[in-house]
């Protein structure tokens, strides 16, 4: 990790590898930050009609900058509909929205999330974290669901302090005996170390691709439990000089998350 | 088909009865009555110690600032919260102390602005009694309670924490036998909502997304109105698509220019995030978090003075000239 | 019936006592036809701030002419909110709809209604009608119903073909047994003939007032089940000649329905 | 609390298992592409024989009556009907006798102008399977389809007639313990919706009342609209709360200039309420109704040949004079 190359940064590299995610003529309801710099660069580049949706009403928007809240007047810029949050999420609940980003405090080798509080006692925690929010909702209801996060031991934790937003629960199954849609659940996990899906049988953690210069062990040495690994390993594509430049230039040109 | 329904431990901090609020419905005056009042007056009026309350927009975006420092004002005391994403609208009234109940779906953070450290020390001090949700089934609540049932269907929050900790309940669908979460219909005793436009009588109408507030606005027994600019009923009558109350749902109509101060104004204005992050520096420790709701909220008379004090005019004109939605015509 | 008096005709008669039953600064779901020209007049004598909702989802409209549809322009002139039906329903069903008014087919004594089918085949009727419409619905939820009836023996039998809209079923607390919002239920009942309450214990019909010129017997003899009759027994207030002027010239100047 | 649960015996004409609609809206595509075709065309793409139809509109009230002849016209056979408030639209279908089995809130009527007789011999043969429902109750059913629940529950049919020959199940609240009418989802396989404007990707806008088409166009599985006119998409943003249903909803957009005809469609014409009474005497004996479906309907190349035979432009024009609402702008 600390031979970062220089061409690019570790944020736009997780920017870059976020929006080969997102398939053109899809949708997928979008947060702020790399989430939604992903769906912007993805739709100047190979998805130019992904359908953008946030959480709290706006659909398909023209986006012209980051915005700052999921809600705020850059959201809505140039909308097909301005909807409601009960039509977004109903929209997602229909089976209607392809994709949705999340982030994490914590995360187990099933994909499942915790954005609500560290510590045991529930009523007095350690510390509160927001909560689901919508996370939750599009976890469990959106076809493909994308995890971005950093890559650290606590982190990446064997056992959950809370169990916010489901991943696969407790492995292959468990999803669809709890009553959530079926074919639904996390489809990859993008750290800051490696790009990681899920083994089709058992439905834990397994890194598909390591960042440039990255090693099985900087992933083991930062992840809290076994991780597993596919065969053949792959190398995470570097971004193109073209993706840079869009993203630098065009995406976030405030460098409010790329520059940091 | 699936494991055995889950049993929920949450805390339902309101009645999910219908038929009370059938009757409290069926008793409430829809009389066409000029409700324009001060934010004072408003506050004094509809919002009791004690009571459960919803705040309209988006935490940041669209709310009611002026009713939320006025609650601090008051001081008022022991209040419910919907934390329907609650994020600075949470932040004022945890600094102000107001609440002692909070149904969570988004609390103590600002979105991209990061996490409120008052706010969060008072949720992690255990004088508050929470439930957990989601954006979703937080706002199904309010459909739930808008539609006049006393729950909805829902296939999200099952198997997780979220869940156990939810007032939610797991039933099996009479059609499919699939598992499903009952969420309970919450009618909040009081909701403020901040809009575009209102006429006196309380006809209210919104400009672009509408967030939960439709459904809120229904579910409440009382509705505060603040609003950008007060219009005749004529010109709400032009554009009948845009209203998200009528009159008789209305208790009260404030006249409160910028009032989503420091939170953005879609069409009107942006966010104050200078000021915003000024309060995340003040929340730091309670002496300087005193030391500066004394400055901004306390010791000022009322809203317009608050905005004075945050520059004014001067200041406003340059968060127009940051709004990026025009209306057309 | 034979002598009806010469100043206004039943149909006036009619529209007017429906309008004497609505207090001003409440809420009312209107379909077409006499109970629109009921709240017209209504309107524009003592209920200026009476407020009507259609419920195909006009809210609060500025009505200048009756429409011929529940959906139609003239349902939407100058309203407050242009909603749908689910909307209006739904305010119907949390409580916050005062008044609606239904008409019928065949009523029995309790004030449940048929507007779905004569006869016993179910799938093979001797003669279809409409259905529920928004009927049943309406009935379940608003605080007070109205009926306007021609009052004839078909009509008001005592066993419907099908019941189609819930009066008070089979009598006092049947509805809060089959589990509809207490305190609702037909409130009154306008014929050609009389207005009709339901007796406080049983929930059967009981005539209030008889209209000018109607015995007991004409009652009687148009009523397929015993009646019973309020003691002491009013005669139904006539038409003023203001109601009837403003009817003629404002409400329903093409004769629509008055003029029939 | 209350009697026992009744069972209600009428037949679900269509499947409430929202993960088969699930997976079926995970393949349909979500493509920007030019849907606009001729009216034949999309009824021969995206209607089929057997197919379960929903139409838009209130009946007589912005109505897709070009796609309605073009049913009849191209003699589709054992539909299943949504019947939410269908009035001219049923009277149509039941003319060409396109469908087997109806799910009935109204029908046969044509509110104050009468019972269409035809539609009622036809309803009274013993031809027709039918549910019964209300207005409220059929139009949950497209909600709960579009929230993507199995049910929604409901607070109306229960204890009568109505329920006993629906398909709804009686529950009990989880909450509160009351009885409850279990409202199964209902998603058509396909939906007819005529709009004010549309572009060709199939982003259309509704002014004035939504009725159930909201709803509907979400329940779904295909979806034709038709519209009074073309735009572009630019026009579309340009008012984003009037759009009722997003592209990626929309199968097929056919441009029909007064398409609602003879029904009303609002801010454009009035109703035609001769050719409508005409209609109603064409019913009274099944010669005198084969010889004006001929004439109006099969004989006729399109629905714009249809529009020259009942007046043309001029007749149009008339309509428009006769329509109260007007736009502002």
């Amino acid at each position: 990790m600390s031979n970062e190359p220089k061409r690019y940064n570790l944020m736009e590299l997780m920017v870059c590898v976020a929006a080969h995610q997102l398939e053109d003529g899809k949708t997928a309801v979008i947060g702020t930050g790399i989430p939604l710099a992903a769906a912007m660069l993805a739709k100047k580049t190979t998805a130019p009609n992904l359908i953008v949706l946030f959480e709290a009403g706006s659909i398909a928007p023209q986006l012209i900058r980051l915005p700052i809240s999921v809600a705020d007047s850059y959201t809505q810029t140039g909308c097909l509909i301005h909807a409601s949050m009960d039509e977004v999420m109903e929209a997602c609940q229909r089976g209607t929205v392809d994709y949705t980003f999340l982030g994490c405090a914590q995360i187990d080798p099933y994909g499942n999330i915790n954005t609500s509080l560290i510590g045991a006692d529930y009523q007095k925690p350690k510390a509160r974290l927001p909560g689901s929010g919508g996370a939750n909702d599009l976890a469990s209801f959106c076809w493909r669901t994308l995890v971005i996060t950093p890559h650290d031991k606590r982190r990446f934790a064997p056992r959950l302090d809370f169990l916010t937003t489901p991943g696969y629960l407790t492995g292959l199954g468990a999803r669809e005996r709890a009553g959530l849609p079926p074919g639904t659940g996390p489809y990859k996990v993008i750290t800051t170390l490696a790009v990681i899906g899920f083994h089709p049988d058992t439905k834990r953690m397994q890194v598909e691709s390591l960042h440039p210069g990255i090693t099985r062990d900087d992933v083991r040495a930062n992840t809290g439990f076994e991780i597993l690994f596919a065969d053949p390993l792959a190398t995470t594509p570097e971004p193109t000089d073209e993706e840079l430049q869009i993203l630098r230039e065009e995406v976030d040109p405030q460098r409010l998350l790329i520059g940091k | 088909m699936g494991d055995p329904l889950t049993i929920s431990q949450g805390e339902l901090f309101s009645n999910p009865d219908v038929d009370a609020a059938r009757k409290f419905f069926k008793t409430k005056s829809r009389a066409l009555t000029n409700k324009l009042m001060s934010v004072s007056d408003a506050v004094k009026h509809f919002i009791h110690d004690g009571d459960y309350l919803a705040s309209g927009g988006f935490g940041g975006v669209r709310i009611s600032t002026a009713i939320l420092h006025e609650i601090v004002r008051q001081r008022k005391k022991n209040l419910g919260l919907s934390g329907h994403t609650a994020t600075h609208d949470f932040q004022i009234l945890a600094a102000g102390k107001c609440f002692d109940r909070c149904d969570i779906a988004y609390v103590v953070g600002l979105e991209m602005r990061g996490l409120a450290p008052n706010a969060r020390r008072l949720m992690e001090s255990g004088a508050v009694r929470v439930t957990e949700w989601s954006n979703a089934t937080l706002g199904w609540r309010y459909k739930a309670a808008a539609m006049g049932v006393p729950f909805l269907p829902a296939r999200s929050i099952l198997g997780t924490d979220t869940f156990k900790h939810s007032a939610a309940k797991e039933i099996v669908c009479p059609f499919t036998g699939q598992k499903l979460a009952a969420i309970p219909a919450l009618f909040p005793d009081v909701a403020i909502m901040h809009v575009h436009r209102a006429d006196v009588y309380g006809n209210a109408q919104v400009d672009g997304i509408g967030i939960a507030d439709y459904d809120m606005a229904r579910a409440s027994k009382r509705l505060i109105v603040t609003t950008e600019r007060i219009v005749s009923t004529d010109e709400i009558r032009r554009d009948p698509s845009k209203t998200i109350a009528p009159y008789w749902l209305t208790d009260a109509v404030c006249h409160v220019l910028y009032g989503s101060y420091p939170g953005n104004m879609p069409y009107e204005y942006y966010s104050d995030e200078a000021h915003l992050a000024e309060w995340m520096d003040a929340e730091k420790d309670e002496a300087t978090l005193d030391a500066f709701l004394r400055k901004n909220i306390l010791d000022v008379k009322n809203f317009e003075a608050y905005l004075a004090l945050r520059g004014g005019e001067a200041r406003m004109a340059e968060l127009r000239a940051l709004e990026p939605l025009k209306r057309e015509s």
